[in-house]
């Protein structure tokens, strides 16, 4: 079942702003922006809709390229971009609103960066016992 | 002459924030200058658990993602999950999913509701809206188990049905409710003191909500018309329903929007209980997932996304989960500046921040 | 008035009535004001004693402070509370009452301003507020008695020959209007309220803990008395059952009004006290005139 | 604005008149339905010790040890969610409607120690 | 009379010596000196004159007489040089109408043709000598030691410090000169004296700004100046000759009197800054804080406020005095409201200041004698407290190098001493039961009487001010006393001299607080009683008692502080459960975006309600309107009267 | 008795809850179960509080946010910890930001099983703070004494 067309077009770092600024122009909004780990790099997803069209633009990048911030077409954006900065440690450059890594603050810095593990690990049971400790630190 | 500024913490632990985020107010006199939101404080990453349960597992894992709107949360994910393997559901469950989408619905907008009452300080609303809050927790309670984590959807269909003893009594039920919702209605809609406190507060143009990503009832409360079951997941396209939409943009609009809302929820559980068909609840999923599908429905605070990317194994590559609440926050920002200290929490809970969701 | 009027029997015995009963008496009244919000949202609600509860659990806990100088002022509020009390029902100069009155909220607020809390701090200037929206009226409710009786005592006030509220009612329902705010109910408890959810956190009361709440707990038992007691005013001896129903009534409508409305800002707040004041009681003393 | 609206009065004097909609709870009993989920209860005699309930488990609760015969929830970790109950090829398993009481310390494991196998089935 | 006449001329003298003294220890020994003595002399007349009633003194004027105008000619030289060279012709032309006027009085009527007596004193003039003696030098002795930090502080200001004492010491002279005066003319010598003093003060610091302030209080002062003379010319004109003499002019024929009052009233409204003339006062703040201590509380405005008490009897119970009574109830209302959104501690006190004034003039207005006996002590608090609380400022200001209230944030941790005098200061004027409220109680009793239905209204303006009073006096205090982190005092908080004046005059306020009955039964009961022929006491002693065992409760309050501070946890603000730090004097705690902010707090200002233009300008319509009518009810009404 | 178990003020916290339990710790407010009948007041502010309710495990960011709380209470007081999450992480033990159940960060006093805890589970556990509130108290008391 398919409930509705969901497009993706594959364009470049560099075409970016470019194909937003058009998206804008014809009326769209900005749905999300949303990044996966695929084995060596990054793809980065640009959600638009309109009237219930549902349209993809789609980056995909390498491990240490940096993103242009689309806060200049759509103010709202820097949400989206810096969670991509803190969960994944894309740099974004010139966000509207930069929370400086303290959008989503991790005890293990950019937990998404790195590819999933191949194998699932079952977390070792009994580790309550040991990790409990029972009163306030200070 | 030097400044005189206060700078207010708000939150992250706060009476009017059921859940923490934080502000830094800037406040001259009552006036807010300045109010920088973060958030953070709720972050799991749950996402990432998609490495580490198999995707019918994972289920159990979305519907935690928020204990407000938990079930469309499963739904949603199973739809992307079933898009992808391109399983079809019976329809008795599709219909099923939807009675208990819009339970879910009116129980988030009257549980809402009340917290709104409660930030303008009106406690004797705040008490009666939960109150009736609880008529809806008892039904689904009764139907599925679980008061707020329902548990009731699967990859592939529902888990547990509804007899038709049950579905009648159910919509003799839901009237009643949907009666006492009208009588709190009216006070939300007529009341002086509440229309001191919401008409004109935290205006937000409809140019301004459609370009800034507003979804859901913050976006509908300034006139734009996205709702996303109209794309006709679930049972949507066989009920008879228009969006609400309201034009004023300020708080007082979205409050309406939500309220007719739980009004529409329970006429659509009776459209819906009037034409369930019979038939099994559920189809035997075989295999695993492989491609990508951003799943979108409409949960009370708006359009939810799913995005899953599957590679053929057991495990998802990837469950990005785009919750209203995040995308409501630039307007949010928006609205906040130049409000008034007592505006605050009106301005934040009008668009029913859930942090939970927000940050997963 | 010679100096054996102060030493009379009558005031010193309302005094020590006050000093004594108005814990409980105001307790029971809070109570009764709980269980039936309580009921009035479909709750059951505490026990009647739940006030007084309260303020002894509050004396039990750890003395938790920003400053020690917090409690100075607390105490002060306290005392002065006390002491506004025991120069209204002691039967003296109404004015004075209603300065020593202000001199405690000033303790009060001082309290908040030097514990240097953000919360606290707004909660105080809320309050100064309410105080700068009531104060005219209470001072014009006091000349209107003068004006009836031609005295400003409150034993000649009660004991005046007619209800004063046949010649003052704007003054009265003026008054009744700011008890509101006094009685920190909604739709005007801005600076801080008995429910929890506060854009303010508690706002005035956010820093005291333990005893110090207590303190102002209790303060606030012995107002709420005072000022029950001013409305019994425009009753007085002349008219005393009805007196005491209206008292009892007034305090009703303030309870049901605190549950059908919503917290209105500080503006809405401070203008409407300052028009009804004008509206209602400067109208009302210039109509003296003319009858 | 400028007119004062008590659209609340109808509702505050209703709810006065009908009493409080209170349960009360404790000193009347809890709300429960049939299908309310408490916790999950086990009938540990008719248990293979398969596992598929622990495999199944979001929550990682149970622990299954063919070799002691034991079936253990962990009661802190467990979130009641019918996985296992759902996956257990035996059925015996359930969800009572009870809830858990509330304890002083914890962590909460019940252990479940089944019967000695019989003989017959060693036979195999 | 010796002891009067050394009074007024000692300080002229020494004054004159301080301008050939060269800064330094000398002539700050002198300056004390020189205080001390002036004090001690205000004191030893207290003493001298205490219980015995009105005295009049006859002075041989053939000789003085033509001195006084030669004075007075030479002022309004002066001022028409400088506002020449200024040119500030308006000044010029005033100046000059007033010269003519008076010469023209004292050529035609010759009113020195006329032997009265020429001096005199009462328990009233007994009191503002004592204000304008204690207060007055203790100034003095502080500006010793401000001017001293100010010079350092302001170093584009030229060192002019012999001719500020100069000035200072004239001034006091002027002042004594004036509460002493019976003859009308001698007080308009000692009046103009003032005015020129003030200006010259006002404008020390030389730069622009002070000037132009400088003739701005000029203008508004030679405008009374011109209606003192006016009033001058009238009595002469239209009266016999003796009436030129208050004692003779209070009792003679009430149109004399009235139009006289009214001339000399108005004068006085100028000088004590009444709407609306006010803005004055406000400007003068731009003078070193002696000055602006010296000008609004005990002396200048005490001038104004001390002709129209003067003939407050005149005014008991006609529209006139209503008229004047409004006046200053609208002045009161207005500048209480306007002193909320003003964050300058200067021009707080200075709106306070004129508040105040207001309502003396409002009892002075109402002219009952409850009403007057509330407008002395209205003057003698709020010289007190006032006074106390421009030097804790000006202290303030020496070691903050600011006069914002925001920067007086935790004032009590840094600066004890001197936060604990303001705060005793600000008690002084706003709170039960310290001074200013006994005297807000005392007015209240004295309008509810007064002619209906104005008196009502009246106190509704009364009672709308008092609220505001509240308001932006606590928030001050509130503001001093918010310590957010544990602080170190500062080691010196004042020099020796500014201590000794702050310490001094916070005692003088307590006092003052806890005898006042006493200065009630023996000064100013027995002054209104000859004025109004009446025997009743106007305290109820049970009221007394009651005041006074609340003052002593707050004095005993402290005590507690013991109690209070044992066995205590100490814990930070709640800030929302968020991360917070302490370091020196900052409390800050973790913002968004990860940064620390500091949780600055700030009093409420309310720009938008009670800005200053917007109610400066409703003031001046207003009292602008009642001075019109004022005027208008004087040449309706009375010429009648005056003719037949 | 100490008046302390008559008047339990409490104080809630969404450590990082999915907001069930935290729904139906408010919930307890309401009408259906009104927790004022045993004169419990929510009071949103530690420092009036005698009860902590914490929902959610402990994450990096709400890690001092708790202890603070915590620390800003006046003695005696005592923590419930509620759901799965706040017991031991719950379903989301495994998640890189969760540090595991509040026990780790501050000493807990009663714990309420449940995903979500029920309404009237979470009474039981307030009301089993209770004794233990008494408990402190007469600690304290004696403390004191000493
Ligand atoms: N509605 C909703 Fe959610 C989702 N998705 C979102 O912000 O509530 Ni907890
Ligand atoms: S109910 Fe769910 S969480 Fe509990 S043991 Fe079973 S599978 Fe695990
Ligand atoms: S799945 Fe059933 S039979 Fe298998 S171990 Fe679990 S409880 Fe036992
Ligand atoms: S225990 Fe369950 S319901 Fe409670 S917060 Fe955790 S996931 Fe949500």
């Amino acid at each position: 079942m398919t409930i509705e067309e969901q497009l993706i077009t594959e364009i470049t770092v560099e075409s970016l702003l470019e194909e937003v600024k058009t998206k804008s122009d014809a009326g769209y909004r900005l749905v999300q922006i949303g990044c996966t780990r695929i084995e060596d790099a990054f793809e980065i997803n640009y959600s638009f809709e309109k009237d219930y069209r549902f349209e993809n633009l789609r980056v995909t990048i390498g491990e240490d390229v940096r993103m242009p911030s689309i806060s200049d077409i759509y103010w709202g954006s820097f949400i989206y971009e810096n969670e991509m900065h803190d969960l994944y440690g894309i740099g974004v450059d010139g966000m509207n609103i930069d929370f400086n890594g303290y959008l989503f603050k991790t005890s293990i810095p950019h937990p998404f960066r790195d590819a999933p593990a191949v194998t699932v690990k079952k977390v070792p049971k009994k580790m309550d016992e040991e990790n409990k400790t029972s009163g306030g630190e200070e | 002459m030097t400044g005189r500024r206060t700078v207010v913490p708000f939150g992250p632990q706060h009476p009017v924030l059921p859940e923490p985020i934080h502000l830094d107010l800037v406040i001259e006199d009552e006036k807010v200058i300045e109010a920088i939101p973060s958030i953070g404080y709720v972050h799991r990453g749950l996402e990432k658990l998609v490495e580490k349960k198999d995707y019918k597992n994972y289920v159990y894992i979305a519907e935690r993602i928020c204990g407000i709107c938990s079930f469309i949360h499963s739904l949603g994910y199973c739809q992307g999950v079933e898009n992808i393997m391109g399983v079809e559901v019976p329809e008795r469950a599709h219909y099923l999913r939807t009675i208990w989408s819009e339970y879910s619905r009116m129980h988030s907008h009257l549980l809402w509701m009340g917290l709104f009452a409660d930030a303008m300080g009106f406690e004797n609303l705040f008490m009666n809206c939960w109150r009736i809050r609880e008529q809806v927790l008892d039904m689904m309670e009764e139907t599925t188990g679980g008061r707020v984590i329902q548990g009731s959807c699967k990859v592939g269909g529902v888990r547990k049905d509804i007899s038709v003893a049950k579905l009648k009594e159910m919509s003799e039920r839901i009237e009643k409710t949907k009666a006492d919702v009208e009588e709190i209605n009216h006070v939300f809609f007529d009341d002086s003191t509440v229309i001191h406190r919401t008409k004109g507060i935290g205006y937000l143009s409809k140019d301004d909500a459609y370009h800034l990503g507003a979804v859901g009832p913050t976006a509908r409360g300034c006139g734009v018309a996205i709702d996303i079951r109209k794309t006709g997941y679930a049972a949507y396209p066989e009920l008879d329903f228009e969006p609400v939409v309201e034009s004023g943009g300020d708080c007082y609009s979205r409050c309406m929007v939500r309220a007719k809302e739980v009004v529409q929820s329970a006429d659509l559980i009776r459209q819906a209980i009037e034409k369930i068909p019979g038939g099994d609840i559920d189809v035997k999923v075989k295999g695993n997932p492989e491609g990508e599908y951003f799943s979108r429905v409409e949960q009370p605070r708006g359009e939810c996304i799913h995005y899953l990317k599957g590679n053929g194994k057991k495990f998802l590559v990837r469950e990005r989960v785009r919750t209203p609440t995040l995308t409501n926050i630039p307007p949010l920002v928006r609205m906040l500046a130049g409000c008034e200290m007592a505006d605050v929490p009106v301005i934040v809970l009008t668009i029913d921040p859930c942090i939970g969701c927000a940050e997963r | 008035m010679s100096f054996l009027d102060v030493m009379n029997v009558y005031p010193l015995i309302g005094v020590l009535l006050f000093i004594v009963l108005s814990p409980l008496v105001g307790g029971i009244i809070f109570g009764i004001d709980r269980i039936i919000t309580a009921r009035m949202q479909g709750r059951v609600g505490p026990p009647v004693l739940q006030p007084l509860y309260d303020i002894f659990k509050l004396f039990e806990k750890e003395k938790m402070v920003i400053h020690e100088s917090q409690n100075f002022w607390i105490f002060g509020y306290l005392i002065f509370m006390i002491i506004t009390g025991a120069l209204f029902f002691g039967g003296s100069d109404i004015l004075l009452v209603i300065f020593a009155l202000t001199l405690a909220h000033v303790a009060l607020i001082l309290g908040a301003f030097s514990s240097g809390s953000p919360y606290a701090h707004i909660g105080a200037e809320r309050e100064l507020i309410q105080l700068m929206a009531v104060e005219p009226m209470i001072i014009i409710a006091a000349v209107g008695f003068y004006e009836v009786t031609g005295s400003f005592n409150t034993l000649d006030i009660i004991s005046s020959g007619s209800p004063l509220i046949l010649v003052l009612p704007g003054i009265f329902i003026g008054f009744v209007y700011i008890l509101t705010v006094k009685l920190r109910k909604s739709p005007f408890d801005i600076s801080t309220s008995h429910h929890a959810h506060q854009e303010l956190v508690r706002g005035l009361n956010t820093e005291f803990a333990g005893s110090t709440l207590g303190m102002v707990e209790l303060a606030h038992l012995y107002e709420t008395a005072i000022l029950l007691g001013f409305i019994f005013l425009f009753f007085g001896l002349a008219a005393p059952i009805i007196g005491l129903i209206v008292v009892a009534l007034i305090y009703l409508i303030e309870i049901f009004v605190d549950n059908a409305t919503s917290r209105v800002k500080w503006g809405l707040m401070f203008k409407s006290c300052w028009i009804v004041t004008a509206v209602l009681g400067v109208v009302n003393l210039m109509a003296l005139y003319l009858i | 604005m400028g007119k004062i609206t008590f659209t609340m009065s109808k509702r505050i004097l209703k709810s006065l008149a009908s009493g409080p909609a209170t349960l009360r709870y404790p000193h009347e009993p809890a709300k429960r339905y049939e299908a309310s989920r408490g916790h999950i209860e086990i009938n540990i005699d008719d248990c293979i010790y398969c596992g598929l309930c622990s495999k199944n488990c979001p929550a990682d609760a149970i622990e299954v040890s063919k070799d002691d015969r034991t079936w253990e929830i962990d009661r802190f970790r467990c979130i009641i969610c019918n996985s296992c109950v759902e996956a257990c090829p035996k059925d015996c398993l359930s969800t009572s409607n009870v809830y858990l009481e509330p304890v002083f310390s914890g962590p909460l494991k019940d252990r479940s120690v089944g019967p000695e196998p019989e003989p017959e089935v060693k036979e195999e | 009379m010796e002891s009067i006449i050394f009074l007024i001329l000692f300080p002229l003298f020494a004054g004159v010596i301080m301008l050939a003294l060269p800064n330094g220890r000398g002539r700050d020994s002198f300056v004390n000196f020189a205080g001390v003595v002036t004090c001690i002399g205000s004191l030893y007349l207290l003493y001298e004159y205490f219980g015995k009633g009105a005295q009049f003194f006859f002075v041989d004027g053939t000789f003085i007489d033509p001195l006084i105008t030669v004075a007075e000619i030479a002022i309004g030289l002066f001022i028409i040089g400088m506002s020449l060279k200024f040119r500030k012709y308006l000044i010029a032309v005033l100046a000059a109408c007033q010269m003519a006027l008076i010469t023209y009085t004292d050529v035609v009527f010759e009113p020195s043709h006329y032997a009265g007596y020429d001096l005199f004193i009462d328990e009233f003039s007994l009191i503002m000598t004592v204000i304008i003696g204690v207060i007055g030098s203790l100034i003095c002795i502080y500006a010793t030691g401000y001017m001293k930090t100010y010079q350092e502080h302001h170093k584009d200001v030229k060192d002019k410090r012999p001719l500020f004492f100069f000035l200072m010491f004239l001034f006091l002279s002027a002042m004594f000169g004036i509460v002493f005066s019976n003859n009308i003319m001698w007080l308009f010598l000692f009046w103009e004296i003032t005015t020129l003093c003030s200006f010259l003060l006002i404008a020390y610091a030389g730069d622009e700004i002070s000037w132009k302030n400088g003739f701005w209080a000029l203008l508004l002062n030679v405008i009374g100046g011109v209606a003192f003379a006016g009033g001058i010319f009238f009595i002469n004109a239209f009266s016999s000759g003796s009436d030129i003499y208050l004692n003779e002019l209070l009792t003679s024929s009430p149109g004399i009197a009235l139009v006289a009052a009214t001339f000399i009233g108005f004068a006085g409204l100028t000088k004590s800054a009444q709407f609306p003339f006010s803005s004055w006062l406000v400007g003068a703040m731009v003078a070193p804080t002696p000055v602006s201590a010296l000008l609004h509380s005990s002396t200048m405005v005490k001038a104004g406020v001390y002709v129209i008490v003067r003939f407050a009897p005149v005014f008991e119970a006609n529209l006139i005095g209503i008229a004047f009574a409004f006046i200053g109830a609208i002045t009161f209302l207005t500048a209480s409201a306007i002193a909320i959104s003003q964050s300058n501690a200067k021009k707080v006190l200075a709106y306070s200041t004129i508040a105040n004034l207001g309502l003396v003039v409002a009892c002075a207005g109402i002219g009952t004698e409850e009403a007057v006996w509330a407008a002395i002590l209205l003057i003698i608090f709020h010289a007190v407290a006032k006074s106390l609380l421009f030097l804790s400022v000006g202290s303030v200001e020496n070691q903050k190098h600011s006069k914002d209230i925001e920067d007086m944030g935790g004032l009590i941790a840094a600066m004890p001493k001197v936060a604990l005098m303001m705060l005793i200061g600000m008690a002084g004027m706003f709170l039960a039961p310290f001074g200013m409220l006994i005297s807000k109680w005392a007015s209240i009793h004295a309008f509810v009487n007064a002619i209906p239905p104005f008196g009502m209204l009246l106190i509704a303006i009364i009672a709308y001010g008092s609220g505001i009073t509240v308001f932006f006096w606590t928030k001050w205090m509130g503001r001093i006393l918010e310590v957010r982190t544990e602080r170190e005092p500062l080691e010196t908080e004042a020099s020796k001299p500014e201590m000794r004046a702050i310490l001094t005059l916070g005692a003088l306020t307590v006092l003052a607080c806890l005898i006042f009955p006493l200065i009630s039964y023996t000064m100013i009961e027995p002054y209104t009683h000859t004025i109004y022929n009446s025997v009743s006491p106007l305290l109820s002693l049970s009221n007394e008692i009651i005041m006074l065992f609340m003052v002593v409760v707050v004095i005993l309050l402290p005590v507690s502080l013991f109690h209070f501070a044992k066995g205590r946890t100490l814990r930070r603000q709640y800030m929302g459960a968020r991360v917070s730090e302490v370091s020196g004097e900052h409390l800050r705690f973790l913002g968004s975006m990860g940064v620390m902010k500091e949780a600055e707090l700030s009093n409420y200002y309310f720009e938008g309600i009670f800005g200053e233009e917007k109610l400066n300008r409703a003031g001046v319509l207003s009292t602008i309107l009642i001075i019109v009518m004022l005027f208008a009810l004087v040449s309706w009404f009375v010429p009648l009267e005056v003719i037949m | 008795m100490a008046y302390i178990t008559k008047s339990p003020w409490i104080i809630h916290y969404d450590a990082s809850s999915c907001n069930g339990c935290d729904i139906e710790v408010l919930a307890c407010l309401t009408p259906l179960y009104d927790i004022e009948r045993f004169g419990i007041i929510n009071t949103g502010n530690p420092k009036h509080a005698d009860v902590f309710l914490v929902t959610g495990g402990v994450n990096e960011q709400n890690r001092p946010v708790i202890k603070n709380i915590y620390r800003q209470m006046p003695k005696p007081n005592v923590v419930v910890a509620i759901g799965a999450c706040a017991l031991s992480g719950g379903v989301f033990r495994e998640c890189y930001n969760i540090a595991g159940g509040v026990d780790k960060l501050i000493p807990v006093d009663v714990y309420v099983p449940g995903c979500s805890a029920k309404p009237e589970a979470i009474i039981d556990g307030v009301v089993k703070a209770l004794g233990i509130l008494e408990k402190k108290r007469e600690a304290m008391k004696k403390e004191a004494g000493n």
